[in-house]
């Protein structure tokens, strides 16, 4: 059987030349055809936007999937064109990629690895897709990464927090945008002492999973440093509803912050229960108590309502940012959507336009010059700083936010109020830390 | 044939014949037109159409035959793939040790928590197997981590040893293979506007599914088999008959476990993951699922269930609105968005809703699932050719 | 000790939640042998009636704010509730801040026709049909309900607070005098305590002491004798689906300031609650109530410190371990009755 | 010595002692019935013959080796088949399928994987349901689903089912319970020819006398759990203390 990589797109233009009208079968052979997986031929390239439409996350994969159609229409030459106008580099032009019209295929990751992954799939082998992007967990990403790594084609990281999909998971045709956990714990610390002393007791209740581990691990290491005691560590178990059990004995321990290294469905049903409990009335060791979530969503924010109010967490990015890129950006979303975008929006956004622009740079859709054109990239303009796309593991180094629930929330997308930019130095760390392999970039050809 | 009467013989025949046409019977749609959509002919589907449908085979020799309702299969899946991702770790990225080792392992599981959930029946039983599943989930999503890879799963890496395979750190993960033929190899057929994509992956997978479709046929009509559907009918005639129903009971469990293990694998050489997600208690609850949906008890009615809801995750969950626009585009402006406005919740992020619209339709209607639907209209379709072909046999037009 | 008694207050708490699904679900198993896999969507529905009231209680005509901006820089639009407008500010204000408890009264009326409508409608035909039948169906319409309440109120939790009055913690620890923080719990769960307490209460009043009640409990034994005595037990077991869709509901009402709601709730409930009804013995009320609690408590024990350090994970799967252990030693549950579900 | 012995056994269900040294002896090839009204024990003497109940005291041999602490299965594999109050037979396979069951437990023992053979192609097992279905006059209802047929032929099929095992002891638990007279009659004409034409014990509860009467060699009554006498048919009519047993207080 002859060996032949999945070029759907490719083979057709060629069958339709070849075949011409005659039922007279073609067969061909692969590496004769293209050089990589899926090599747009016609006038179109297809780009493969897989977010989770059923399931808990479903609301953040819409917001996704908001952000990849606004990408698409401003890589078209639509709209108002967002932030093409901010971005530091100047190599895409609204006439698609590389001249071919942008189209996309969408999917549904249902946050389950299996899933995403039968969906990224069919998007490679059906729709002829040269990139995949999205996804609001670590799981999915890591699966979908490594699908992508085999399958030749270029890997976007939507929201993925873990150190994982950088660190030990991290494959050469994946990239991400989206900050992770050791970031946020090395932005947090210097706030939360700031605002809460340097001889804190803190209580951790931690996802029974990997980001769970690796955000407890960041979050633990970056405020022992500044002289926080860590008096215990309770794992909790994904599927939990009620946290109650877990949050009561809290006070009896003598911790005086509660850190919760929730997110999702957890965080919202963990800080509302934290807060009915009433530990923030209280005064522990002479200090008011305080609570803390490393990662924020402003749509998870929403479900926990005012149980945010004041309580500090990190962020990738939010829409009350001042910079052009994000003004920007939050202009042309809300206008065409009636509202301002989420962190998670703002990711997959920037990561279509940052692959446009690799593409376009590099002068070809092959995998592996894309991953050239990303790597060591520095940029601005997107809304997070000046910001490097960092070689040795593909991921972006550029300002994090801290940021408070707000007091006096003025709309129901008004929640959260930026404390700190935290400048890209201060939350840079070395790329071997974590481990993992890149291995060399895959065109799949 | 291979020791079966004629008439499941040609159920086999049939069978055979439409896996290995499925690569164009599953894309009857030339491809850039609009219901290219709806093709399900690449490889990915395929390959999952036929995996699950081994899955849904085997649980229906356990629920089928014998009755007991398992929650908790998708347990066996999961520890199938586990052990024949760690086979390509370890040993080879060859698929063969990483199938017979997910096949073995999911027996003795299955041996286990058979041995044990046998002992109550019922809806008692069913709780006993979900329990296991769900603790499998649990732990393999959390304290297991170092072994199941916890939330992001186990993916082969540059760096795994693979002690059988020849050394090659090129930075490139070696594909999964039988013998040098690399899973993912197609060969694409271009007819006029219609692709076709024959992939080595899915005849491998098909042809295991066949044989293990073949061994369901010869257990279902095994002395064993008959014994099976003893069990379901009657326990106390059958200890009064001087049988013992447990191993029977045991062996049907162990079997069908073994069948979800074999699945589990295959998955795992088909697409290189495995993750804690699919032993979740919806994984569980999906096998059920296709296994009423297309038929209890009846051969061909699992693999059609199997086909019939992996058919709508995978195709109506990526209809999005554009798509929607694209197909009505020629009606006028109205008209369409009225139209797009009335499908739109039904597919896309809607997909769910059809699938349970789906499930009770199919249970009220045809309460013999989508095999008793097919009987009715071949039993339509008989009624109404009886006269026509007595009419034609008077007609003396010569035929065209 | 404290730990210990904490424990105990947050297993009675999660248990009389566990109770009360368990309660519903096994009324329609044991009228009507139906294997209801709605039951989940129930609950669901029910806190979804809470929303739904306090959406209904905001009703707002917009105006506009000149003096502040949006986030597009445009003049903000400022949402009045008209109960504002009707009752005055601080009227309308409180009213929409009970918006949960009034959802009781919204609740009840809603879930009572959907719970009838449900049997009538759909139920009514599978009596005779498999489990297995059952639990398609059932399942089926578990996740259209489900997907339906998503169309209109998207993935998202949405949060629904207890009224101001009932926010913040009782010190159990001060009154039993220990040190002050040390036992504390929240008023609103000492709430749903109570109220759970009230309608286990109730329906059990209910089946003992009312002539209803004694035949429905005649007809739960042995159906086809009660309709020999010629009474109608159809329609008392349509209003019996009717009441176990109100009790699921009610729960669901009353959960919502606990944890928001969101479309699925009803999904991770669901098992849970199988287990629970499961271990206390199919078809038996007291079964249902006692393993709700047996297993909350259980639950709240394993999730301590101390014993994770020992048993790391043992938390997450307390509940199917018990499940197990309780099953193997007795066959039919805590109270099961003979051949029930066995066949 | 007896086929089956039954030494002293007690069984009690709580306060109530259902069985009270109950001593039973049949003998090989008759046919002995066991009578009594309601609640005499009848049942509750059956099933700690087959294994369902164990007796709290006593012995039950059969054959010389003891049954107690067996399981059902491993007693009907000693000889022991068992005819039930209302017809035991697999609703949902065809009456063929049925008779094959017990010739397949007949000739492979509790277990046997036979999962790659085909059930079809078992000739002797097909023969001898075959003869025995013939013998019954049930082979023209092989096909049929056992659920589907009347009530007097689900009972033959479950007599034949029983035959096809070849047990040396056959228990029937009131064979024509609730059958109108005709079947009654058939029924009985069926026990006599087994009776005649087979080397078979049998043990027979029953209510209805004209059964009991067409059939025993010797008669057991048993009251409130105690043998009371045990004798030939034609002695047992007129003994005044089964009339007392069966008439109570109008004796």
């Amino acid at each position: 059987m002859s060996k032949t990589t999945l070029t759907r797109r490719g083979v057709l233009s060629r069958g339709a030349v070849a075949g011409a009208g005659l039922a007279v079968p073609t067969i061909f052979t692969g590496s004769s055809v293209a050089g990589f997986t899926n090599e747009p031929t016609g006038g179109a390239v297809t780009l493969g936007f897989n977010v989770p439409q059923t399931g808990p996350y479903a609301d953040e994969g819409a917001d996704e999937l908001r952000a990849f159609e606004l990408a698409v229409e401003h890589l078209n030459g639509g709209g108002d064109g967002g932030m093409m106008s901010t971005f530091s580099s100047n190599a895409l032009e609204g006439t698609g990629i590389l001249g071919k019209k942008v189209e996309y295929v969408t999917g549904d990751t249902q946050t389950k690895s299996d899933a995403a992954r039968a969906s990224a799939r069919s998007m490679i082998e059906k729709d002829g897709a040269v990139m995949i992007s999205g996804g609001s967990s670590s799981g999915v990403a890591v699966a979908v990464q490594a699908l992508c790594q085999e399958a030749g084609v270029i890997f976007m990281a939507g929201l993925t927090h873990s150190n994982d999909t950088t660190g030990k998971d991290k494959k050469a045709n994946g990239f991400r945008h989206f900050f992770n956990s050791y970031m946020s714990g090395a932005a947090l610390a210097p706030i939360l002492g700031a605002n809460y002393g340097n001889d804190r007791k803190a209580y951790h209740l931690t996802a029974d999973y990997n980001w769970g581990y690796t955000t407890e691990e960041a979050v633990r290491t970056s405020t022992e440093a500044i002289g926080w005691e860590t008096v215990a560590a309770v794992k909790t178990p994904l599927t939990q509803t009620d946290f109650s059990s877990y949050i009561a004995p809290v006070l009896q321990s003598g911790a005086d912050v509660l850190v919760l290294n929730h997110y999702g469905g957890n965080m919202v049903n963990s800080l509302t229960n934290a807060v009915q409990f009433g530990l923030r009335d209280k005064i522990v060791n002479g200090k008011q108590f305080e609570i803390v979530v490393p990662l924020y969503s402003r749509l998870m924010a929403k479900g926990a309502g005012a149980n945010v109010k004041g309580i500090f967490g990190s962020t990738n990015w939010h829409w009350s940012l001042t910079d052009a890129g994000s003004q920007a950006f939050v202009k042309s979303f809300g206008t065409k959507y009636g509202f301002p975008p989420s962190q998670a929006a703002h990711t997959c956004y920037v990561q279509t336009l940052l692959y446009a622009d690799a593409v376009a740079r590099a002068g070809s859709f092959n995998p592996c010059a894309v991953a050239e054109a990303l790597e060591g990239f520095e940029f601005d303009g997107m809304g997070n700083g000046p910001t490097l796309y960092r070689a040795e593991d593909h991921q972006c180094f550029k300002d994090v936010l801290v940021v408070k629930g707000k007091e006096n929330p003025t709309s129901e997308f008004d929640l959260l109020e930026i404390v700190e930019v935290t400048p890209a130095a201060q939350v840079t760390y070395d790329a071997s830390i974590f481990g993992g392999d890149l291995g060399s970039c895959n065109p799949g050809a | 044939m291979f020791g079966l009467n004629p008439k499941d013989a040609r159920l086999l025949i049939i069978v055979a014949i439409m896996v290995v046409a499925a690569p164009v019977l599953l894309n009857p749609f030339p491809e850039g037109s609009n219901l290219a959509q709806f093709n399900a002919g690449y490889p990915d589907l395929m390959q999952r159409f036929v995996i699950f449908g081994i899955f849904a085979i085997g649980f229906n020799i356990l629920f089928g035959l014998t009755g007991y309702l398992s929650f908790g299969h998708a347990a066996f899946l999961g520890i199938g793939s586990y052990a024949a991702i760690w086979m390509m770790k370890l040993l080879t990225m060859n698929i063969i040790p990483g199938i017979i080792v997910s096949v073995i392992v999911a027996g003795v599981f299955s041996l286990a928590v058979g041995w044990i959930s046998l002992r109550r029946s019922g809806i008692y039983f069913s709780i006993l197997t979900l329990a296991f599943a769900q603790m499998c989930y649990s732990l393999a999503y959390s304290v297991l981590t170092p072994i199941t890879g916890g939330e992001t799963g186990l993916q082969p890496k540059v760096n795994d040893p693979r002690i059988l395979d020849a050394a090659t750190n090129d930075g490139v993960v070696p594909k999964t293979n039988l013998f040098g033929l690399e899973m993912t190899s197609s060969t694409e057929i271009v007819m006029g506007g219609w692709v076709f994509t024959l992939n080595a992956g899915y005849y491998v997978a098909a042809l295991v599914m066949l044989i293990s479709f073949y061994i369901s046929i010869r257990i279902f009509r095994s002395p064993f088999g008959v014994m099976l559907r003893a069990v379901k009918s009657n326990q106390q005639r059958m200890n009064y008959t001087g049988l013992n129903p447990k191993p029977y009971t045991l062996a049907a469990f162990v079997i069908s476990g073994m069948y979800a293990g074999l699945a589990g694998g295959l998955m795992v050489a088909m697409d290189t993951q495995a993750g804690a997600d699919r032993m979740f208690w919806t994984a569980s609850g999906e096998v059920v699922l296709m296994t009423i949906l297309g038929g209890v008890g009846t051969l061909i009615g699992p693999v059609l269930g199997a086909g019939a809801i992996k058919y709508m995750e995978n195709i109506l969950s990526k209809i999005n609105k554009d798509i929607l626009h694209q197909w009505f585009a020629l009606l006028p402006d109205g008209l369409e968005d009225v139209i797009v406005a009335l499908i739109y919740p039904f597919v896309g992020k809607g997909w769910h809703l059809t699938l349970g619209l789906l499930f009770m339709l199919v249970v009220i209607f045809l309460p013999g699932g989508l095999v008793e639907g097919g009987q009715r209209i071949a039993a339509l379709f008989k009624r109404k050719r009886k006269p026509e072909d007595a009419r034609s046999g008077k007609s003396t037009e010569p035929a065209e | 000790m404290e730990a210990i008694i904490l424990q105990v207050l947050n297993g009675l708490d999660k248990g009389s939640a566990y109770a009360l699904i368990a309660l519903g679900l096994t009324l329609i198993f044991g009228t009507l042998g139906v294997v209801n896999f709605a039951h989940g969507a129930l609950f669901m529905i029910g806190a979804f009636c809470a929303v739904t009231l306090s959406r209904i209680l905001t009703l707002s005509h917009t105006i506009i704010d000149e003096t502040r901006t949006d986030f597009l820089g445009n003049p903000l639009k400022v949402d009045v509730p008209y109960v504002y407008g009707w009752f005055g500010e601080s009227a309308g204000a409180a009213i929409i801040d009970w918006a949960v408890p009034l959802s009781i009264l919204f609740a009840i009326p809603v879930m009572i026709t959907l719970g009838v409508v449900m049997e009538r409608g759909l139920i009514k035909h599978f009596y005779k049909r498999p489990h297995a039948d059952q639990i398609l169906v059932t399942f089926g319409l578990a996740i259209v309900l489900q997907e339906v309440i998503k169309y209109f109120y998207g993935a998202n939790p949405i949060p629904t607070p207890a009224p101001d009055a009932f926010r913040g913690s009782f010190d159990f620890g001060a009154m039993l005098g220990f040190d002050p923080n040390i036992i504390i719990y929240p008023y609103w769960r000492i709430i749903y305590f109570v109220f759970a307490a009230i309608i286990i209460g109730g329906v059990f009043a209910f089946l003992q002491f009312t002539t209803f009640g004694m035949v429905v409990r005649a007809g739960m034994a042995d159906r086809e004798t009660v309709q020999l005595l010629g009474i109608n037990i159809d329609r008392r077991f349509t209003l019996m689906f009717g009441l176990a869709a109100a009790v699921a509901g009610l729960a669901g009402v009353m959960y919502t300031p606990i944890n928001s709601p969101n479309y699925h709730m009803g999904m991770d409930f669901l098992v849970l609650s199988f287990v629970v009804v499961v271990v206390g013995g199919m078809g038996s009320l007291p079964g249902a109530v006692l393993a709700g609690f047996v297993l909350g408590i259980l639950e709240s024990f394993a999730s301590m410190r101390e014993v994770l350090e020992v048993l790391p994970g043992i938390n997450q799967i307390i509940i199917y371990l018990v499940a197990i252990i309780i099953l193997l030693t007795r066959p039919r549950g805590l109270m099961g009755r003979k051949g029930v579900m066995e066949d | 010595m007896g086929i089956l012995e039954v030494k002293n056994v007690n069984k009690r269900f709580g306060g109530l002692q259902a069985l009270g040294d109950v001593n039973l002896s049949v003998a090989e090839n008759t046919c002995h019935a066991i009578i009594g009204p309601n609640g005499a024990g009848k049942s509750t003497l059956l099933n700690c013959l087959v294994g369902k109940l164990i007796p709290d005291t006593g012995s039950v041999m059969f054959d010389g080796q003891s049954v107690l602490g067996r399981s059902p299965h491993e007693i009907n594999q000693m000889g022991i088949s068992r005819v039930f109050q209302t017809p035991e037979i697999f609703g949902e396979l065809s009456v063929m399928e049925n008779m094959m069951i017990p010739c397949f437990a007949r000739r492979d023992g509790a277990f046997r994987m036979h999962a790659y053979k085909d059930a079809g192609a078992e000739r002797d097992i097909i023969d001898r349901a075959e003869s025995v279905l013939e013998d019954l006059n049930m082979i023209d209802k092989r096909e049929m689903t056992a659920s589907s047929m009347s009530r007097g032929d689900k009972r033959r099929l479950e007599i034949a089912m029983c035959l096809a095992q070849e047990p040396r002891l056959l228990l029937l638990d009131e064979p024509t319970a609730g059958m109108a007279r005709a079947d009654t009659n058939n029924t009985i004409d069926l026990l006599k020819r087994i009776k005649a034409e087979r080397d078979i014990t049998i043990a027979i509860i029953e209510h209805d006398m004209h059964v009991v009467f067409s059939l025993a060699d010797r008669i057991t009554v048993l009251a409130q759990g105690t043998p009371l006498v045990e004798d030939t048919p034609d002695k047992i009519k007129g003994h005044p203390k089964v009339r007392e047993a069966y008439l109570g207080e109008a004796a």
